[in-house]
């Protein structure tokens, strides 16, 4: 795990850090073997093959469920991102979700805007600008905020947003924003189906790999950093904060692009979307899937949803209470997610230098 | 199996997406109870134009999100040719589109409701704010008084009602002290009891609902409302909701609705209705008006008479005969389509709270008009 | 001079742990700081790297006055700092805590494209070469032990190429061995560097420090040449104090 | 007067409502550094024993004396079972709780079919004092939290209980190399926090009637208060839930309700990142 | 005769990576016996799974005539085995009263903290701060003194001078002499003297290997004792 909320004790810094955090994070890394071997690239293969195909394999409804499944997983890539990479424990990721969504909604609704490439951009730009307000208020300032003060921060924003929403008739209130317009490009209208399917499937492509070029990059070292000990890389004159406000907006932005491509899919926004309901979900996928991997969050959102609907399905009046025993019995054999059946620890935290490891390999035997 | 005039055609799909699960799942079920009911009854009636009718349920879950979900494995893999159900209005909004709109196919909506539903090819069988209200608030007046108090839950339903409740109020010469909001989980109501009983509030004509509305009552009662007269009523109040309270906390409180279960003194064809379903489903899941119950079972026999009428299944003409079906007998007594609205005459009830259970004390003459669209 | 810190007054509730402590160090000096425990030399050396913040008192650095500045702030002036108890980044390899280090101050385009990376990996394996952690270089911080540790921490220091080194008891937990070679790493830091050095070991002081200060319950006992302070009677009258 | 009289009673004895739900949430985060989400559904469970024991014709107050002895034990297997592998990964603590919570409360939904049922309260009706009605059971909740309180502030300052608590959620292996057993401690700890939530579900459920999302209602409302008031102490969460119970309750009195619902929490959190310590800074007990 | 703590060819470490190899060594009932040996040697990890933080891979560890290799640390603690850590060695949030309080818990005698005060007297002076914010030195005070206090028969200290002032160390020497008389006690130590005068026995490791042991002066007079040490 990366560093939780050890925080928690921050009353007392033992110097930088705090003792507490130091002694876990020796028991948690303790054991790990330099496993060299590369299995995420395949694992991601797999992945895309198989959401490739898909629509060719499944029935009609179920595209239209895919379709769902991955908006639900570009909006967990934006939450792996904050929680995953930073550290950052964002809660709230459904305010920037939602409220793109309802932005959107308001979009086609009011000004009957639906085109593609206005209100993709537009709702991304909503859930960065919101992330950017929240992020500048919470994480910024002269007090390094705490892991608590940051989830509960967020939680709370969205448990207010969400309260809001049901309060505000202009949004629909409880009710929501039905019957939204389909998002159009020209005369073209995106309904749910194939089409609907590899648009959203080709976004999530994008957005993985630049995400994934980003943590891998020398920021996403940064990042590393930032996530085991904030304080301390502060030391070295990283702008700590910065960092924070910067990759906690780049997830509000992507969550508001899944957010804005989920309201038109759906057809409709509500008050949820935008609470804590939805938030915890997202932190649920990530962390079923395994968090601090670009593609346990994917993994996580399918394998989450998938089994939710296959097992309202087939145990209509008790699949919450099975929901929760499987998501224990991955938390409690799995703490790392699913990922971890096939990653070793090693590989998940990865190593920046794994390149140039080959290098030294080399240089030695060369003479 | 019954041997079906028309078995050579495939059965006809009924769909009902209700809430099974999650914190109004008590209403849910027994919706679905209803209808597994209904349709055992028409199918062993002989089914629907010689063929069989097969049930589909969904769960909505009370979280809009799974519905849409569960509600397109309806439309799109199942392919029914009608779905009934939804109780909350958000729920009855976010499954709207994927059945009406992108679905093309029928929906009828059970529940009562704040009114204002005009969508095309969805039809609504429970009673409506102008139904709950006309004779219901004059009667509050000359049983309670005249100073009323709305206090509400923050969402549609109560505005809407609200709206329509005042001016009723007002036209029969009542007077509304205070019409105030809360959160829908507020369960603290020390300020808005402290308010009804310093302006001397005759009627409370409450539109909280649970969890809030239980709390909020036994606040009123400790502070001594019904103590000194005041009258409580709350249109969604039915069977379900008297365990809410202690009965003295709820004395005398007024309801009107299409259906309370002492009718079935009275109604022959309410007490057989009554206890073919409490023979089929002795469980908790009542069947009472205030959940969609009497709803769904209206609903689900005017889409019967009207595919009888139309001979057919295809959404137009089930549609343009659902437009002006009636049924001569259902929960209540007989209800009929109000052509081009989309909205069910239907009569109603004024029920009042003894000692745990209603007592009818004023009943509509015939059947009273929704008023929508 | 290259640091000045003057009349630094750090109170801890009823507690007055530094009490107008003064401290001024030279370019390419080594300065010694000693003193019983807690006489407050780890609380000064906070103060400068800016981990506590004075509660009277002033910093300057390269004739700037820093004392407002952030860690971050000094960090970026050119200072650094080795803590007295460790932190190093325990789920990162030995390869990615220097690297970080060493990546600190390159601008945010130089990392999203990672333009940094092929010039810095020499230095990082020099600098773990340097402290015989070459070998490990891709093994968890966490799997090293205490005295590793430290070294690790001294190797993060140095590799920002601070302008001054801050090390806070540096070869705790090493052999007398292991201290002469710590000593001899430090030494060619002296033609770029500034060093400021928390020890109670007086025979590794004395090899490596041109000066020293010596502090006694918050105060400046005394702050001269070694020379000048061994011969100094306040000070071999603290350390027979207890002796 | 008496109308200020009566609110300020009112008011009070909401933030002491939540201040008897905070009370075992506090413990377990500031204690354990683990927020348990699996909270409510304790309080859940007080209450539904509690319903229990009346729907079986027994005396309300047996159930009420029952519930927290009956979740402590709970909450002590659970703990060996499940919260024991997750102190080094607080999040994911969390999400575990999450779960365990969920399986509760819906296998509660279930048992009581998803209803809202009564549970009269064993000391009824209200106080008079002149034309002012105070209800004697909220009264009753007043004083059973202050000594509750008072109670727990002893237990955890004045033992050695308290001391071996402490020692081994601060610095575990420490703790062990002092010679404390602590799992045993652990146990005692979270047996501890749920057993004060079930004695709050056994209080409350009278008042607020029986659902099965009774528990969750207050879970968001106590993190916040256990935010405010400061973790790390026993005496911050309860002043934080004073706070915000306190404020919940009073600031409907002024205000539109549903503007004061998000107040409070704006209020909070702007609170908090002003003084991220909270009310009372982590220090002592 | 078997020793007080017997320990016989014991395996152990971290996860997968061994680190002792075939360790055996026995402690008498009274007198100190130094664990030498330089960074990464394995010190850390010997004390460690000698009060059972790690688990013992393979061989025995006797104390006081049992095996104890399978027990809890709390349990081998209160069968009278102290140990002060290299690091992490205070409660950090709790006060240095409470911190002592703890070490006291098992033990009767009412004047034991006034003791360690005496010894001590910093601590003293610092009875409500909280440990965590103590000097680094001060804490290793409270470290010793915590787990003086809970009168064992056996003692482990890991590097107990580290960051110790030189006036104090001279006193901690001197205690741990007298102590050395009493009971059995395990140093780790950089400070060979230190070490030499408290041991009248001393082990080096060597890459989780025991390399040399014998008497203090022998060892110490080891031509081989340096090579060991050097990193
Ligand atoms: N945050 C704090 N709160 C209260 N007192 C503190 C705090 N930090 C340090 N002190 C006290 O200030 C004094 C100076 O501490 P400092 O750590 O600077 O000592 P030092 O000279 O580094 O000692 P050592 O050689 O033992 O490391 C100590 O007595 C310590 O207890
Ligand atoms: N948590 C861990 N996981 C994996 N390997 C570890 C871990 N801790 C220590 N090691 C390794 O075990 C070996 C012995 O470490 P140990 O801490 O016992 O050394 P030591 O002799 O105490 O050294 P020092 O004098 O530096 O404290 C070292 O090589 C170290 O890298
Ligand atoms: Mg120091
Ligand atoms: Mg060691």
């Amino acid at each position: 795990m990366p560093k939780a909320m050890g925080a928690v004790k921050q009353a007392v810094p033992a110097e930088i850090g705090g003792e507490r955090d130091v002694a876990m994070a020796g028991s948690r890394a303790a054991g790990a073997v330099a496993s060299t071997r590369k299995i995420l690239p395949i694992v991601e293969g797999v992945v895309l093959l198989a959401a490739l195909l898909a629509p060719l394999l499944l029935q009609d409804y179920l595209t239209v469920f895919a379709t769902r499944v991955i908006i639900l997983a570009l909006f967990a890539l934006s939450f792996d991102l904050v929680w995953g990479y930073a550290g950052i424990m964002s809660f709230g990721q459904a305010l920037f979700f939602g409220s793109a969504g309802y932005g959107v909604a308001l979009l086609a609704r009011d000004l009957d805007i639906t085109n593609i490439f206005l209100v993709l951009p537009a709702g991304t730009l909503i859930g960065l600008a919101f992330a950017l307000l929240l992020g500048g208020f919470l994480l910024l300032g002269r007090h390094p905020s705490s892991v608590i003060f940051v989830s509960l921060g967020t939680l709370t924003g969205s448990y207010a947003a969400d309260r809001l929403a049901r309060g505000w008739y202009y949004l629909g209130g409880q009710n929501g924003i039905p019957s939204i317009a389909p998002m159009s490009l020209g005369s073209y209208e995106f309904t749910e189906g194939p089409a609907f399917y590899y648009l959203v499937l080709g976004i999530l492509v994008v957005v993985y790999l630049l995400c994934r070029f980003l943590v891998r990059s020398q920021f996403g070292l940064a990042l590393a950093g930032l996530r085991e000990n904030e304080q301390r890389i502060a030391f070295f004159g990283y702008k700590v904060q910065h960092l924070k406000a910067i990759i906690f907006t780049i997830g509000g932005a992507v969550a508001g692009l899944a957010g804005s491509l989920y309201a038109f899919h759906e057809g409709f926004v509500w008050p949820n979307m935008v609470g804590v309901v939805v938030s915890t979900q997202v932190v649920l996928y990530v962390l079923f899937g395994g968090s601090g991997t670009l593609i346990g969050a994917v993994i996580g959102a399918v394998i989450v949803e998938g089994v939710s609907f296959w097992l309202s399905d087939n145990y209509r009046d008790i699949w919450p209470i099975i929901l929760g025993l499987l998501l224990l019995l991955v938390i409690l054999f799995r703490p790392l997610g699913l990922i971890s059946f096939v990653l070793g620890e090693r590989e998940r935290v990865g190593s920046f230098g794994a390149r140039s490891k080959e290098n030294v390999k080399e240089k030695r035997n060369a003479p | 199996p019954a041997p079906w005039a028309n078995a050579a055609e495939a059965p006809i799909k009924v769909g009902i997406a209700t809430d099974l699960t999650g914190p109004i799942a008590y209403a849910g079920n027994a919706d679905a109870n209803v209808a597994k009911m209904v349709i055992k009854e028409i199918n062993a009636a002989g089914g629907l134009l010689g063929r069989p009718l097969e049930l589909y349920i969904e769960d909505t879950a009370s979280n809009e999100s799974v519905a849409v979900g569960n509600v397109r494995k309806l439309i799109q893999r199942d392919k029914v040719d009608m779905v009934l159900g939804g109780i909350t209005s958000s729920m009855r909004n976010a499954i709207k589109d994927p059945i009406v709109a992108r679905g093309k196919t029928l929906y009828i909506y059970p529940q009562l409701y704040e009114g204002k539903e005009c969508t095309p090819y969805l039809f609504c069988t429970g009673p409506t704010p102008a139904q709950q209200c006309d004779e219901f608030i004059p009667w509050l007046i000359k049983n309670g008084g005249k100073k009323f108090a709305l206090p509400s839950a923050n969402y549609v339903w109560p505005h809407t009602l609200n709206v329509y409740a005042r001016k009723v109020i007002e036209a029969n010469g009542g007077e509304v002290v205070f019409e105030e909001y809360y959160p829908l989980d507020q369960v603290d109501f020390s300020a808005t009891v402290n308010r009804i009983i310093s302006n001397k509030v005759d009627v409370v004509f409450n539109t909280v609902i649970p969890p809030g509305v239980g709390p909020f009552f036994k606040q009123l009662y400790e502070a001594g409302f019904l103590k000194n007269g005041g009258r409580l009523a709350c249109v969604y109040y039915d069977e379900n909701t008297l365990n809410i309270n202690q009965a003295a906390e709820i004395e005398g409180l007024a309801s009107c609705l299409d259906y309370f279960k002492v009718l079935t003194k009275e109604n022959p064809f309410d007490a057989k209705i009554q206890a073919a379903y409490e023979k089929d489903f002795p469980g908790n899941f009542l069947f009472a008006a205030g959940s969609a119950a009497t709803g769904t079972y209206r609903g689900l026999k005017l889409w019967e008479a009207a595919v009888k009428e139309a001979g057919k299944i295809d959404r137009d003409s089930v549609a343009a005969a659902l437009d002006h079906a009636k049924i001569a007998e259902g929960p209540g007594g007989p209800a009929e389509m109000v052509p081009g609205k989309r909205h069910c005459k239907m009569k109603m009830y004024t029920a009042v709270a003894k000692g745990g259970n209603y007592e009818i004390v004023a009943r509509s003459n015939g059947l009273v008009d929704p008023k929508e669209c | 001079m290259l640091l000045e810190a003057a009349g630094i007054r750090k109170v801890f509730g009823k507690l007055t742990a530094l009490d107008g402590a003064a401290l001024s160090v030279g370019e390419n000096e080594f300065h010694g700081l000693i003193g019983p425990n807690g006489s407050g030399k780890s609380t000064l050396m906070k103060c400068i790297a800016g981990a506590e913040v004075p509660t009277t008192g002033k910093v300057s650095f390269v004739n700037t006055d820093i004392t407002a500045f952030t860690p971050t702030e000094r960090a970026r002036a050119g200072m650094s700092l080795k803590f007295q108890i460790t932190s190093v980044l325990p789920s990162l390899t030995l390869y990615d805590n220097i690297l970080l280090a060493l990546q600190a101050q390159s601008s945010l385009v130089d990392l999203v494209f990672s333009r940094t990376r092929g010039l810095l990996h020499d230095q990082v394996m020099t600098m773990l070469t340097q402290f015989r952690l070459a070998d490990r270089a891709f093994e968890a911080a966490a799997a090293l032990s205490h005295g590793q540790q430290q070294w690790l921490e001294i190797a993060m220091a140095l590799a920002g190429k601070p302008k001054l080194l801050l090390l806070d008891e540096p070869t705790g937990g090493m052999s007398l061995e292991e201290r002469r070679v710590t000593g001899e790493l430090l030494q060619p830091i002296k033609q770029h560097c500034s060093l400021v050095i928390v020890e109670h070991d007086l025979d590794f002081i004395r090899d490596i420090c041109d000066r020293l200060t010596v502090l006694d319950q918050g105060r400046v006992l005394a702050s001269g040449t070694v020379a000048e302070i061994q011969a100094n009677k306040a000070v071999q009258e603290i350390y027979l104090r207890r002796a | 007067m008496a109308n200020a009289f009566v609110a300020a009673f009112e008011i009070l004895s909401f933030g002491a409502i939540i201040v008897l739900i905070v009370l075992g949430l506090g413990i377990i985060a500031s204690m354990m550094g683990i927020f348990n989400f699996a909270q409510g559904e304790f309080v859940l469970l007080g209450a539904y024993i509690t319903y229990l024991a009346y729907a079986k014709g027994l005396p309300i107050w047996t159930g009420m004396v029952a519930a927290p002895f009956v979740v402590g034990g709970l909450g002590f297997v659970l703990e060996a079972l499940i919260i024991r592998r997750f102190y080094a990964a607080p999040i994911v603590a969390m999400l575990g709780t999450y779960a365990l919570g969920l399986i509760i409360r819906e296998s509660v939904r279930g048992l009581i079919g998803g209803f809202y049922l009564t549970v009269p309260e064993p000391i009824g009706g209200s106080i008079d004092i002149g034309a002012m009605h105070i209800s004697a059971w909220r009264f009753t909740i007043i004083v059973i939290t202050l000594l509750v309180m008072a109670g727990c502030y002893l237990l955890l300052s004045r033992t050695s209980f308290g001391l071996r608590m402490r020692a081994t959620l601060e610095n575990p292996s420490l703790a062990r190399a002092s010679g404390i057993s602590t799992p045993l401690m652990y146990g005692a700890t979270f047996a501890f926090g749920s057993a004060l939530a079930g004695l709050a579900g056994a209080l409350i459920v009278p008042v607020f009637s029986l659902y099965a999302d009774l528990g969750l209602r207050f879970l968001i409302q106590g993190f916040v208060a256990v935010m405010v008031g400061g973790v790390g102490s026993f005496i911050g969460p309860v002043a934080g839930a004073g706070v915000i119970g306190t404020l919940s309750a009073a600031l409907p009195w002024i205000m539109a309700p549903v503007v004061a619902d998000v107040l409070v929490f704006v209020l909070a959190i702007v609170f908090i990142k002003f003084r991220p310590q909270g009310l009372i800074a982590g220090k002592g007990v | 005769m078997p020793e007080f703590l017997d320990i016989k060819h014991l395996d152990a470490g971290y996860g997968r990576s061994q680190v002792l190899f075939d360790v055996t060594l026995g402690i008498p009932w009274r007198g100190g016996v130094a664990v030498l040996g330089r960074n990464g040697a394995g010190k850390t990890t010997l004390m460690k799974t000698i009060v059972g933080e790690l688990p013992a891979w393979k061989g025995e560890v006797a104390f006081d005539g049992r095996d104890i290799s399978r027990r809890a640390t709390q349990e081998r603690v209160r069968a009278g085995i102290g140990y002060v850590p290299q690091e992490h060695s205070v409660f950090a949030r709790l006060s240095v009263r409470d911190n002592l309080a703890v070490g006291s818990l098992a033990n009767k005698k009412a004047d034991a903290v006034d003791h360690v005060l005496t010894i001590f007297p910093k601590l003293g002076q610092r009875l409500d701060q909280p440990a965590g914010t103590l000097s680094g030195g001060e804490r290793k005070m409270l470290a010793i003194g915590r787990a003086m206090l809970g009168d064992p028969k056996l003692l482990l200290l890991d590097e107990p001078t580290e960051g110790v002032w030189i006036g104090v160390i001279e006193e901690i020497t001197e205690r741990l002499i007298e102590l050395a008389k009493s009971i059995a006690v395990i140093i780790v130590e950089q400070h060979l003297d230190l070490a030499l005068r408290v041991a009248d026995y001393a082990y080096v490791l060597d890459r989780g290997r025991v390399a040399l042991q014998g008497e203090a002066g022998e060892v110490r007079g080891n031509p081989e004792l340096m090579r060991y040490l050097a990193p």
